[in-house]
């Protein structure tokens, strides 16, 4: 190990120390979100994920414009044209547009994946926040907690697209009647998901010190909670949107979504259900591509932030 | 035994819950289920025939009435098929409807086992990318798209099985395989995170350590404890087989329990929705019931008398 | 007598996202048959790896071992492919983990999990296998044994369930027992109760043991000799009294300096290491401890200091033993203290 | 005024463990200290330390019993003179890691009391980080970085300046360097002894590392199942322990020196700590004690100053 050919005898006098830093930081500067951008990025599917949802997004705005044809347009003689410059994705039987009405479906898609998730984050982290903030503070917090529990767990209890069956079936059927019959039920997870991170949180000596300062609830739920929680609510916001999308897909394939002459991918994949057989593919083929690559999208993306988010991932 | 108690009660109020809400929800739909007929009968006829379903009482009266039969598991008369009640049209569809939902809950948990542990045993190899790339195209595709097609190939193009329809057991494959395809995807995911986790577990450092071989460690060690929290999940995927046989009944015209609750709907046909309702959600919660029974059984940490404070 | 266990210049590496971590850059140590080796150092110096890498367990494909040798019995265990180390496992050498509560199957019974290792290795049948486990629970000072078996190990505690870590390792009778910090988990009444049974273990059964730890007294108390680690390399090693008495290493002096002496009455101010470890990501080029030493040296910073050997067993990696260092015997001796 | 800064009388903290059982984590404790001093605490884990510390500085209400802090009673205050209080009473926390919040910066962190209870602002606030971060060790430019990037030494330092923030007389260190390595260990005890003289703190310090208890404690208290079980000077409870619990704690304590091995006498427990769901009756220790005598199954012996400064719970005296 000693280095004979280097005369190295002058070297033994006392280090000047001074130009040691004897404090100095343990690994590189990395903000918490430059990390998890960098684990994303190097994630191929949450990237092809991403850059398709961005895709997807881009053409439910602009889709619809970028044809003459008007997606509810009825024009009996042109039905069931197949794929042409005319209409790139052909028409249906009453000769309608597909691309137009896939991009227009594609717009009720994502309003109500949306909007249903914003409702469900909404109520999710209010009532799992109360809940688990409550819990085991005195016994009117352990009540409170007891109560919003045994309400989620009823509602956990019922198969919740039976309920959204039964509300369509009740209300005027659109899409407010859609958001508001998935996100009556669909915020239970998201409680329960808020609920235990929050229970595990508390325990956590941070909190506890934040507490011994005299932080006041609020500044703890602001600056403590919630910032420690927001990977695995965002990760959750990425499967419930899909899910939401799922379900109007599917209620509309039953009948009992959107009503025509509205385009919903659902309502498209039910009305070519009968055709396809007689070699009128495309008229399923592209908005259940659609709904599939949506659904591609959102998952990819959320199971790589899921994996970038994950503090044992390095 | 508190626990059993408890839980028992539990359910029996969800279930009650669930029967008032939709009983409640039944009668705010706008629409008269005599409505599309009233103009063939004579008026006389139709007043018989509210009389018959108890729809001239005030509601509170039809809902006691309903609860009082419902307790003699007595789910009342359907309104369309005159001749048949409730009970009879569940007993005839349910036996398909179960039939189609338990073979494909099964090649789903065992093809889902199997991809998930694959996954995690190459976790971030190619095998993994793999399996989860085809878990992720089996969330993504719904099954009335997947269904048709496979109509289209396996039936049509290829004539290798029957098109649709209910006859032989080779009648159910199609539908199966559809209903078969989300859940496997789902169970890989679970299986495959969970296992990843067990994994790192020091545990299984100790059984390396013990000189066993990787296929010895991931039978006898790991997948127990990684299905676990996989057989909390059983529970609403069996919800997403129910529901999933709407469509797959709908497009096969396979004549199961999902069928009459379809057309039930449109008919407005209150028993039969609110019979056929009641029947899923205490299937639900039976089996979710079961289900917390079986993961008291796989964990021995849990007791199944002490609730589980452990 | 010849080592059973010899690591010569064993180098491992991991490769993370953001770089290389040189978890072990040119180790080197043996382990005589039939005696304690206690490897000593802070958490990250390389300790555990170095376990790891005897067992042929770093996680891949991250981790590698990029040079050195690892002989065991005179072969080559760098050289192993799986096969031949599950042949290695547990039948020759046994490890006995940190933590005791998370190191058992939680959802099989206790007793099962040490048959397992009897029937693989020593290919019992399961009636035989019982009944050794049995007596192996015994051993370890398991009291109603035949009832104990069929428990998990949550109904066990964290003594006992070292103590079943324990009989697996030993279920075999291997001549190596690789125990990384078995005691750190522990209170302190059970601790000794641990140590108490290795230390009879060891004497019943003339097993070798390489114990890693960062306790000190543990090392004061069971070790025959000792290798201190630091950042990847023994800076010092040496029969335990020599270690104890005449160290040679300005961080061996530290470490002892930084414990309270419990046998003083006296309350003297505790004397420090300044500092943390260097990060191995960018391991520094000269001595890694340079930074924090007292007594550095323009050298220290530039060179790595060689093994400076003492006597048959007592060696040193530090440039203040070298002849051309200043004989600042006041300064060395004050550090010594 | 008097004499003790704290006092803590037959203090109670239960747990509910489901419907029917309850955990009694502190059962009845009893001690005082005075002002400058430091109290270490020690028992094995389990023993309900933790606890007792937590609740005496009011993260936990307590069951039943009184804290008493320069002679007021805690639970008696209103909002505003409990909140002063609370105040003059921190905490220093056993997880380096577990302890910062990873989303904050370090100077935030550090100032999260001094924001809490409006003490400064702006240029001063910042002035104060400063201070505290310079007073600890470490430097001004590290208020704007992140935990993750700091040593579990360094991250220690950044508690106990966060605690310090506020001004506080009284600290209750649990753990406090547990996780740390033996080279760090040294600093943080060295920081927490000039605080002390510098700022006239008193510490109840709380550990299972007796030689550093011995080290930093002007008395030791020795806690069994939520129970104190003896309590003296630490020289005389390393001199003359009384309670064979201590005895053994002592005794199991390793050597410092190889050439001391087999020179101290041995008391090796059989067995383990009893279950806190399921305790022995009368005294909790009996179960382990090889001197345990018919009485001690029966009552729980009384708490009782043995000779002057020397309290103890035990049959046998």
């Amino acid at each position: 190990m000693s280095q004979p050919q280097i005369n190295i005898d002058h070297l033994f006098r006392p280090a000047d120390k001074e130009s040691l830093h004897s404090d100095k930081i343990a690994r590189p500067y990395e903000s918490y979100g430059k990390e998890v951008i960098r684990k994303v990025v190097k994630n191929k599917m949450a990237v092809f994920g991403f850059v398709l949802l961005v895709v997807i997004i881009l053409l439910s705005i602009f889709g619809p414009h970028m044809v003459s044809h008007t997606p509810s347009k009825q024009n009996l003689t042109q039905g069931n044209l197949p794929l042409s410059s005319e209409h790139w994705f052909g028409t249906d039987d009453l000769g309608r547009d597909v691309w137009a009405r896939t991009w227009a479906g594609a717009r009720i898609s994502l309003v109500i994946g949306f909007a249903a998730a914003i409702i469900d984050l909404i109520i999710g982290v209010f009532v799992g926040g109360v809940s688990g903030y409550m819990a085991g503070r005195g016994k009117t917090g352990d009540r409170i907690d007891n109560l919003l529990m045994r309400i989620v767990e009823v509602l956990f209890g019922i198969p919740y697209l039976l309920v959204v069956i039964l509300l369509m079936v009740m209300m005027k059927p659109g899409i407010t009647t859609m958001i508001i019959a998935l996100s009556i039920t669909g915020w239970v997870g998201m409680a329960r998901i808020v609920r235990g991170q929050i229970l595990q949180l508390k325990q956590q000596e941070f909190v506890l010190a934040a507490e011994k300062l005299g932080t006041s609830h609020a500044k703890i739920i602001i600056r403590h909670l919630l910032p420690n929680m927001m990977g695995i609510i965002i990760v959750n916001l990425t499967f419930t949107i899909p899910s939401a999308i799922f379900a109007e897909s599917f209620l509309s394939f039953l009948g009992l979504g959107v009503q025509a002459p509205t385009a919903s991918w659902g309502t498209m994949a039910n009305d070519s259900l009968g055709v396809i057989l007689s070699g009128q593919w495309w008229r399923l083929f592209f908005p259940g591509l659609m709904i599939s690559l949506t659904m591609f999208a959102f998952n990819a993306f959320g199971d790589g932030l899921q994996d970038a988010l994950d503090p044992k991932s390095k | 035994m508190s626990y059993l108690i408890k839980r028992l009660f539990t359910m029996f109020v969800t279930l009650w819950i669930i029967v008032t809400l939709t009983f409640v929800i039944m009668h705010m739909i706008p629409g008269d289920p005599f409505a599309t007929d009233a103009k063939s009968l004579p008026e006389e006829i139709v007043q018989n025939m509210r009389e018959k379903y108890n729809l001239d009482k005030p509601l509170p009266t039809q809902y006691f009435l309903y609860l009082k039969d419902l307790v003699q598991l007595d789910l009342g008369p359907s309104i369309q098929s005159k001749s048949r009640d409730v009970n009879s049209l569940i007993a005839d569809g349910f036996g398909l409807s179960a039939l189609l939902g338990i073979q494909s809950l099964l090649i789903a948990i065992v093809v889902g086992i199997g991809l998930g542990v694959i996954a995690a045993l190459n976790h971030n190899r190619l095998l993994d990318y793999v399996s989860m790339f085809i878990a992720i195209i089996g969330i993504s595709v719904p099954s009335f798209i997947l269904a048709p097609l496979l109509i289209k190939y396996f039936a049509v193009e290829w004539g290798l099985l029957p098109v649709a329809a209910w006859g032989t057991w080779s009648h159910s494959i199609l539908p199966t395989i559809a209903l078969a395809v989300s859940p496997i995807a789902i169970i890989t995911r679970f299986v495959r995170a969970s296992m990843i986790e067990i994994l790192n577990q020091n545990f299984i450092k100790t059984a390396e350590a013990k000189g066993l071989h990787t296929w010895e460690i991931v039978i006898k060690h790991g997948l127990r404890n990684a299905l676990i929290p996989v057989i909390s999940f059983i529970g609403p995927l069996f919800a997403a087989v129910i529901t999933g046989t709407f469509v797959i009944e709908k497009i096969f015209a396979i004549p199961g329990i999902g069928k009459y609750f379809v057309d039930s709907i449109f008919n407005r046909d209150y028993p039969v929705i609110l019979g056929t309702t009641i029947f899923y959600s205490a299937i639900l919660i039976i089996t979710l019931f079961f289900i917390d029974l079986l993961y008291r059984v796989i964990d021995p940490r849990i007791k199944i008398a002490s609730g589980g404070d452990s | 007598m010849s080592h059973l266990l010899e690591v010569d210049d064993l180098k491992v590496s991991f490769h993370v996202s953001s770089g290389e971590i040189q978890a072990l850059r040119g180790v080197s140590f043996h382990v005589n048959s039939g005696e304690t080796l206690a490897v000593v150092g802070e958490s990250g110096c390389g300790k555990s790896v170095t376990a790891q890498a005897i067992m042929g367990m770093i996680p891949s494909p991250q981790g590698r071992v990029k040079e050195g040798r690892i002989l065991f019995k005179g072969q080559d265990l760098t050289k192993f492919n799986k096969k031949q180390f599950r042949s290695v496992r547990g039948s020759e050498i046994g490890m006995v983990f940190q933590d005791p509560m998370t190191s058992l199957n939680p959802t099989m019974k206790v007793g099962s999990q040490i048959d397992e290792v009897l029937v693989k290795n020593q290919k019992l049948s399961k009636k035989e296998a019982k009944q050794k486990t049995i007596e192996l629970l015994k051993l370890v000072g398991i009291s109603d044994a035949s009832s104990r078996y069929s428990q998990y190990p949550h109904e066990f505690s964290g003594g006992m369930r070292q103590r079943v870590v324990i009989a697996i390792a030993l279920a075999c009778n291997p001549e190596l027992i690789i125990a990384d910090e078995p005691t750190t988990a522990l209170d302190v009444t059970i601790q000794a109760q641990i140590l108490e049974l290795l230390k009879k273990l060891q004497k019943e059964r003339n097993t070798s043991i390489m114990l890693i730890t960062h306790d000190l007294g543990v090392v004061a108390e069971v070790a025959d000799r000792v290798a201190i680690m630091y950042a990847g390399v023994v800076v010092e090693s040496g029969r335990v009294e020599e270690i104890f008495e005449n160290p040679k290493h300005p961080y061996t002096w530290g470490l002892l300096n930084s414990v309270p002496k419990l046998e003083s009455s006296e309350k003297e101010r505790l004397i420090p290491i300044e500092g943390s470890p260097p990060d191995l990501f960018a391991p520094p080029k000269g001595c890694p401890f340079a930074e924090r030493c007292p007594f550095t040296m323009e050298v220290c910073l530039e060179h790595m200091p060689g093994k400076e050997v003492f006597s048959e067993n007592h060696q040193a990696r530090c440039w203040l033993n070298d002849p051309r260092a200043p004989k600042n015997e006041e300064l060395i001796a004050a550090g010594r203290e | 005024m008097s004499e003790y800064v704290l006092e803590v009388q037959e203090v109670k903290k239960h747990f509910k463990m489901g419907a029917r059982k309850t955990v009694k984590s502190v059962d009845g404790i009893s001690f005082a200290i005075r002002k400058g001093e430091t109290l270490g605490l020690v028992g094995e884990s389990g023993s309900g330390k933790s606890t007792l510390g937590r609740t005496i500085v009011g993260l936990y209400e307590t069951t039943s019993g009184n804290v008493l802090f320069n002679g007021e009673n805690t639970s008696n205050l209103n909002g505003k003179e409990k909140k002063e209080l609370s105040r003059q009473m921190q905490m220093i926390f056993q997880d380096p890691t577990a302890s910062l919040n990873p989303r904050m910066k370090v100077g935030d962190i550090i100032a999260e009391g001094i924001d809490a209870y409006k003490l400064l602002r702006g240029k001063e606030r910042k002035e104060r980080v400063i201070e505290l971060l310079e007073k600890v060790g470490l430097h001004a430019d590290h208020a704007k970085r992140f935990p993750h990037e700091f040593s579990g030494g360094q991250r220690q330092r950044i508690g106990i300046a966060r605690a310090l923030a506020v001004n506080p007389s009284f600290i209750v260190a649990d753990e406090p360097i547990s996780a740390l390595d033996v080279s760090i260990q040294a600093q943080v005890i060295n920081l927490l002894e000039d605080l002390q003289k510098e700022q006239e703190l008193t510490y109840l310090f709380i550990a299972h590392d007796l030689a550093m208890v011995k080290h930093i404690s002007d008395r030791i208290g020795v806690m069994y199942m939520g129970k104190l079980v003896e309590l003296t000077t630490s020289e005389t409870l390393f001199q003359d322990p009384l309670h064979p619990y201590t005895h053994a704690l002592l005794s199991a304590i390793p050597v410092t020196e190889p050439k001391l091995r087999g020179t101290r006498e041995r008391i090796m427990l059989s067995g383990d700590p009893p279950s806190p769901l399921n305790p022995p009756t009368g005294c909790p220790f009996r179960t382990r004690c090889p001197n345990a005598i018919e009485k001690c199954g029966e009552e729980m012996p009384k708490w009782k100053e043995i000779k002057e400064e020397h309290w103890v719970a035990c049959h046998l005296f």
